[in-house]
């Protein structure tokens, strides 16, 4: 085992246990505040996976952006504390059993697939100018879209949160 | 000349495809603007509009006197990726030979004086812009579909040129029967499209991708195209579903129905979308596919064709509403084309369609002329207005004559060319009579009710005296289309011989230019006698309508009353237009969409209203004291209990739809898991 | 690369260590005299009335609806700009080409921009408050 | 190379501590950087602040504790240290300690990629810029929760305002600093400092990268809610803002992050703006290596400790400003200007092919760069 | 030599998280909590992305993806969080089962 295997290991537990805390934690507030160390896990996958700026791309969107839009949603509603805001356990009993088999089956495929893979070991290269020109090249129309979605994202919200 | 013309302009550019992309993209250019700032621009912009039409109507000038230059053999082609796919690869292209240019020809001219004559039918409109937009937009849509060179790409103009279509119907959607006209028509010509698109992914799987026009020929040319389904082979079945499309477009028997009722959209919409250009759509298909179909898919064409011509014809005769009556020449008319497609008759059937463009959308503008000064559609309360409105009156009584095939006109060109060919078709095979003899019927049945309407529309003392005295005659902008296009329904315009035989040309071939330039694919020459008992024959039966409604409605020597009343299941029959429109509404919209209910109301909606109301007058006549049967009994047990049924059993399964999003993922989720263990199991 | 993630991970572990660790320092040397009146909470000598865990005001989740959506174009643009020198100086012809690209890029969210200027998004005047249902 | 790095290099050859694993000295490092540079120097700038306030409102300001009344913020420090930590009983504690927990780290973090010199970075990441963005960005977070934590209504009115704010004036900050990548094409510090030189700094570049970095200047005060815009901790409408109920060590800690923030700020205009550690038409890059580096610390310390006085200067020479008003400056200011200093300055690097007004007047006058 | 960290380790992890995620979406009642189990779907989704771009496909392409998953994240945030929003306006509550009605 390698240092970075051991890493993995360790975000791995930094993205899951938060998660599993979002996922059965009754109360919704530590639920979305758990989310937080799950964003700063899968950014550390991100970096051991060589993807240095998306790694930095999901702690500014999710940790500064995303979770800040939850945290304030969440504090919308009154009496987060209050017994109504607690789920009922049972509601994630069979949603927990399907999941289960699920994941079951998506790790018997994982496993069993021969993945194709082309294991390059030496360290990553520079990526944010190759992303940019793969932004400016290959990926213009999705680029170009991803403007159009943002803006019909703005008009769409904005128009919905306006006061009537 | 149109080459040398953009290769002085526009050097370093292929001069073809700058011309080619500037004849698409000019009406896609008068869209663009009118659509977001011609409300604020000078006239309401009708300037752009007209001027980019005006370029794209040049432009195909220019092309069209290339090819009489360059002869039949004319043909170019351009193509580029679209879509690059590891085993599969799309082009799209632009294929100018021809058959496209004449369609050119016709859709840019037929648009051109259309928009023109709009600036005066639609000055008063509040949408005036937003109209110019759309028929901006259906010119683009319409060029785009005759320049493809593929399926795929026709297939993506053609939806274009039906939302255009529905658009424009229901351009005054304020009245819900404009709005409910646009549906319908678009609906109705869904269905059609839905079977051009099982032809072609028929097409696509057989031939492994090929969509091109030429590809898809020299692959049936050698006899690739094999396989059968349900005995049928899959070449006939492909061809069969590739016409339903323009059944669907054309009007054709059983899909007609939209078509009198698009006639709710402005006149000159009808002019150019309805009568000259877009239901033509479907006999440029067929042309453009021509060599594709079997002889039993044409066969399927020429009766589908025939029969739509003689069963239009009939239903135009009892109409009053001027635009109605035209409507149904035009399904007529159309029918008359694809019979004679049908029968092989490629050049005729095409020429038809030429000259038919030209002399009905003359007809449809001077309609539209006569209602903008009287201001009502009903003929009977016309009338007389020859006098008031003499330019209207010349060029709707040339195009009339053309229409009824009269000598020295161009519809009997082109007419008795379909009909010659369709009687040598019989001749050769005697037990498709049925087609010749529908063909002739409905040319006599065409002059009789046109010179009804002529009667009606001009002569006799006016019916309405307040609308007569308002009546006047239109401003310039709306003769002058009439007038040109009444000159293009002129025999001389298309043919050097006046009775279009062809032999007796005056100045060469080439005056002759539908003629010459369409050298048909599979030239089967017929026996020109048959082209003269033809000629007699139909010129009798065109007589013959005349003479009738000469007597009707002019001398009124025939009461029309009197008729009726002699005829009346028939009479009553073809007002109610056979009744088309409600069995589609009790078989399509009540059986499938309203199951439960219709099946609670069954005596109700069923007996009551179709039998008995719709069925009556025919029962009537033929056996009016038949017994009625009282079987509510049964019914009542029966048929409300199966109505009562449904509707228990239907509220309990309601209940499994809670609106719980949840729920549905839960359940969602559950059947994945129950797939994945199944087939881990099996 | 690795490296210098690394001594990032350091500092971050440092980072949460670091709190408690003063803290804990402090706790042996601070008094520690508890007092009930200590923990109530500070209104400027008021009694509180309620819990302040009320409803805020919605204008702040206008504004951070407006701001993620920024952020995320700012974002995308961030490769964009680390390139864009380069095709400037290095490839012929293609700078203005490039400069269209971006142009449209950020042309297309300035609608929006505009657009909520022009509706008055961004004023917070307005008053936001939730409707009772009637 | 990072400071870690280039220790280990230099003391590779020593007998002992050569043989030190790389992350022990990233770890020394990281402690040397907080205990010796990060924490008295938010002493020192409080202590600074005090001082310059004292001067621009006629009075003298701390002047009792050592000479001139220096070790002040020592005394303070140990002043509260030794405080008695109180959390209400109407918080939810969990949150009231895991909040400054979160600003330590998002304002701290950001110090691993301050070049101060050449090879003195704690990580010389390849997204170094960026990567500060990210985790400042975490602050607002923690802001959030302390407010909310606090069950107090001017904590949680302060916690709110003020993440509203730094969301809001993130945006404008985020586009200059795009403005400049733009301008040097890579998001590296020690890099971008390494594409001025002493001739041609970054603000010089073109017309809009000097409004670029004015928009970024007043949009990062915003963004640590420095006067003008301390609404969130408004001391005459919401007594402290966020920070009401904290005490103690505890707010000694957002107390250390304001002033930490300060800094980063000033910094990175420095790098991305101002030539970084270069001299102004001085080329001191012949010199050796030890001679070179404290130099450009200095020179670096000195630019960023003249902007951080412009702060202190601004905070107590300007009244604050409303809440309508700040939104409207950033919503309809700042934001549309850093726009068109972004697209001026792609337009202008399209335009004359990257160069700046300093290089296309070198090379007008015929000098090599 | 199990521990040795390849491809179908980043894979697991991302399932996990994604069932996680999707027990999140089944389980929760309040529409927020919704929203966090797809934003748990969303970083798996990422995750298997760049997994892929590093060991399959050796380039880029992954991660490009991983960018438009930000950009579709935050789009359904921003609208989600806006419809939630304007439920709340209108029923004063954000719980998934009260809410019926699609009109407000």
């Amino acid at each position: 085992m390698t240092a970075q295997d051991v890493f993995f290991y360790i975000f791995a537990l930094i993205t899951l246990v938060p998660a599993f805390v979002c996922v059965f934690h009754p109360n919704i507030l530590y639920a979305g505040l758990s989310l937080f160390g799950s964003f700063f896990g899968v950014a550390g996958i991100y970096v051991l996976l060589g993807a240095d700026f998306i790694a930095a791309t999901q702690v500014l969107i999710y940790v500064g952006g995303i979770l800040v839009l939850i945290l304030f949603a969440v504090m919308l509603s009154k009496n987060i504390y209050g017994a109504k805001f607690q789920d009922e356990k049972k509601k994630k009993i069979l949603p927990g059993l399907l999941g289960l088999i699920l994941l079951g089956f998506l790790v018997k495929f994982i496993l069993t697939t021969p993945w194709n893979m082309t294991l390059t070991d030496e360290a990553p290269l520079p990526t944010v100018s190759r992303l940019g020109d793969l932004l400016l090249t290959d990926y213009l129309l999705p680029f170009e879209l991803a403007s159009i979605l943002l803006l019909a994202a703005l008009i769409g919200a904005i128009i919905l949160a306006r006061s009537k | 000349m149109l080459e040398s013309l953009f290769l002085k302009f526009l050097p370093s550019l292929d001069p073809m495809t700058s011309a080619m992309v500037m004849l698409l993209g000019m009406p896609l250019l008068g869209f663009v603007i009118q659509i977001f700032i011609g409300k604020r621009l000078f006239r309401g912009g009708d300037w752009v509009s007209v001027g980019t039409i005006f370029v794209s109507f040049a432009l195909s000038v220019l092309l069209f006197i290339d090819l009489l230059s360059s002869g039949p053999q004319f043909q170019w082609t351009t193509s580029w990726t679209w879509i690059d796919l590891p085993h599969f690869q799309l082009t799209m292209g632009i294929l100018v030979d021809p058959v496209t240019i004449l369609m050119l020809l016709v859709i840019t001219t037929v648009s051109f004086l259309v928009f023109l004559y709009s600036i005066g039918y639609m000055h008063e409109d509040p949408r005036y812009s937003r109209y110019f937009a759309y028929l901006s937009f259906f010119s683009f849509s319409m060029i785009g579909l005759v320049l493809a060179d593929n399926l795929f790409a026709l297939y993506i103009f053609w939806e274009l040129v039906g939302l255009a279509s529905y658009l424009l119907i229901s351009f005054w959607f304020e009245k819900p029967e404009a709005a409910e006209a646009g549906k319908k028509a678009f609906i109705v010509t869904r269905i059609g499209d839905v079977g051009m698109f099982i032809g072609i992914l028929i097409i696509f799987f057989e031939t492994n991708g090929l969509l091109h026009f030429d590809s898809i020929f020299s692959y049936v040319a050698k006899g690739q195209f094999g396989g059968e389904f349900l005995g049928i082979s899959l070449l006939t079945l492909a061809g069969i579903c590739i016409f339903l499309g323009a059944v669907g477009k054309s009007a054709q028997f059983p899909l007609h129905i939209w078509l009198p009722d698009a006639m709710e959209g402005p006149t000159p919409v009808s002019a150019l979308i309805h009568a000259a250009t877009m239901v033509a759509a479907g006999v440029y298909l067929v042309t453009r596919m021509f060599p594709f179909f079997t002889p039993e898919a044409r066969t399927v064409i020429a009766y589908t064709g025939s029969f739509t011509a003689i069963f239009a014809a009939t239903m135009a005769l009892t109409h009053n509403d001027i635009k109605k009556v035209l409507a149904y020449s035009t399904i007529s008319q159309l029918g008359i084309m694809m019979m004679g497609l049908g029968v092989g008759a490629y050049v005729a059937g095409f020429f038809h369609l030429v000259t038919h463009a030209a002399f009905k959308a003359c007809l449809f503008l001077c309609a539209g002329s006569v209602i903008h000064a009287l201001h009502t559609q009903d003929m009977r309360e016309m009338g007389g207005i020859r006098k008031k409105m003499p330019i209207t009156f010349t060029t709707m009584g040339v195009a009339t004559l053309a229409l009824s095939g009269i000598p020295f006109f161009s519809g009997f060109v082109s007419k008795d060319l379909i009909l010659g060919e369709s009687l040598s078709f019989a001749m050769e095979n005697p037990s498709h009579f049925l087609i010749p003899l529908f063909g002739f019927l409905s040319t006599g049945l065409t002059a009789f009710y046109m010179f009804r309407l002529i009667f009606m529309t001009f002569y006799g003392e006016p019916r309405d005296s307040k609308k007569f005295d308002h009546a006047h005659e239109s401003p310039w902008v709306m003769t002058l289309p009439l007038i040109i296009l009444s000159l293009c329904s002129l025999a001389i315009f298309f043919t050097g011989s006046p009775l279009g035989l062809g032999e007796l040309s005056l100045w060469g071939e080439k005056s002759q230019w539908v003629k010459y330039l369409l050298e048909p694919p599979s030239s089967s020459e017929h026996p020109t006698s048959a082209h003269l008992y033809a000629l007699i024959l139909s010129l009798t039966m065109a007589g013959c309508g005349i003479l009738f409604a000469y007597l009707i409605y002019y001398k009124q020597t025939l009461s029309s009353e009197k008729i009726a009343e002699k005829f009346k299941c028939i009479y009553k029959t073809l007002t109610h237009l056979y009744w088309i429109d409600e069995l589609y509404e009790w078989a399509v919209i009540h059986n499938l969409l309203r199951l439960n209910t219709l099946l609670a109301h069954f005596d109700n909606r069923v007996i009551d209203q179709v039998l008995v109301d719709g069925w009556a007058p025919i029962t009537i006549s033929t056996s009016t004291n038949s017994g009625d049967f009282d079987n509510r009994a049964i019914d009542q047990m029966l048929v409300d209990g199966t109505g009562k049924v449904v509707r228990a059993s239907g509220k309990e399964v309601r209940k499994i739809q809670t609106g719980k999003i949840q729920q549905y993922l839960l359940v969602g989720l559950g059947a994945v898991c129950g797939i994945l263990i199944l087939l881990t199991l099996v | 690369m690795y490296t210098q993630f690394a001594t990032i991970l350091i500092f971050l572990i440092i980072g949460v260590c670091m709190v408690p660790l003063i803290l804990l320092v402090g706790k042996l040397l601070r008094p520690h005299n508890p007092d009930p009146k200590k923990l109530t909470t500070y209104e400027c000598g008021e009694e509180s009335v309620g819990s302040s865990w009320v409803q805020f005001n919605l204008r702040f989740y206008v504004i951070a609806i407006l701001f993620l959506i920024f952020d995320v174009e700012v974002i995308l643009m961030f490769p964009v700009g680390v390139t864009f020198r380069q095709w400037m100086t290095s490839q012929a012809g293609k700078g203005l080409l490039v400069f269209a690209e971006v142009a449209l890029f950020i042309g297309i969210l300035l609608i929006g921009f505009a657009y909520a200027w022009v509706k008055g998004d961004f004023e917070w005047i307005k008053t936001i408050r939730p409707q009772k249902k009637s | 190379m990072s400071l870690p790095e280039f220790l280990k290099d230099l003391f590779e050859s020593w007998p002992l501590l050569g043989s030190i694993p790389l992350w022990l000295y990233s770890l020394a490092c990281i402690l040397g950087l907080l205990f010796l540079f990060l924490f008295p120097f938010a002493g020192i700038a409080v202590y600074l602040e005090r001082k310059i306030a004292g001067d621009i409102q006629a009075r003298i300001g701390p002047n009792v504790v050592g000479p001139y009344g220096i070790l002040q913020w020592i005394a303070d420090a140990l002043k509260l240290l030794l405080k008695e930590d109180i959390i209400p009983a109407a918080a939810d504690k969990k949150l009231f300690i895991l909040s400054p927990m979160l600003i330590f780290l998002g304002g701290a973090a950001a110090y691993a990629v301050i070049p101060f010199a050449e090879n003195v970075i704690l990580a010389n990441l390849n997204i170094g810029i960026f990567y500060l963005i990210a985790v400042t960005s975490m602050v607002a977070l923690g802001l959030i929760l302390g407010g909310w934590a606090s069950n107090n209504k001017w904590s949680l009115l302060g916690g709110m305002r003020a993440a509203a704010q730094i969301v809001s004036f993130e945006i404008p900050v985020a586009l200059c600093i795009l403005t400049a990548v733009l301008v040097t094409g890579t998001l590296d510090m020690t890099q971008i400092i390494k594409n001025q030189s002493p001739y041609s700094w970054n603000i010089f570049h073109n017309p809009f990268m000097f409004i670029a970095a004015c928009v970024y200047y007043i949009a990062a005060l915003a963004e640590a809610n420095r006067t003008p815009f301390d609404i969130p901790e408004a001391d005459s409408e919401l007594v402290s803002g966020y920070n009401t109920e904290y005490s103690g060590m505890r707010f000694a800690i957002f107390f250390l992050i304001e002033y930490a923030e300060c800094f980063v700020i000033c910094a990175v205009a420095t790098t991305l703006f101002l030539g970084g550690w270069y001299l102004p038409f001085i080329d001191i890059s012949g010199l050796a290596l030890g001679l070179r580096i404290p130099i450009e610390a200095m020179v670096f310390m000195t630019k960023a400790v003249c902007l951080l006085f412009v702060m202190m200067w601004i905070r107590w020479t300007l009244p604050r400003y409303r809440v309508d008003q700040l939104m409207k400056l950033c919503w309809e200011v700042l934001v549309p200007f850093s726009f068109a200093c972004l697209l001026g300055t792609a337009f202008w690097m399209a335009l004359f092919k990257g160069k700046g007004i300093p290089e296309l007047i070198y090379s007008l006058l015929g000098w090599g760069s | 030599m199990m521990f040795a960290v390849d491809l179908r380790h980043y894979l697991v992890l991302s399932a996990i998280l994604f069932v996680l995620g999707i027990i999140g979406i089944l389980s929760r009642k309040n529409s927020v909590g919704i929203l966090m189990g797809i934003e748990l779907v969303m970083n798996s989704a990422g995750i298997n992305f760049v997994a892929f771009s590093k060991y399959v496909a050796a380039d880029l392409s992954g991660q490009i993806f991983a960018l438009f998953i930000f950009v579709i994240a935050a789009s359904e945030v921003v609208i989600a969080l806006a419809i939630i929003l304007r439920i709340y306006q209108n029923k004063t509550t954000v719980d998934i089962e009260d809410i019926k009605d699609l009109k407000c």
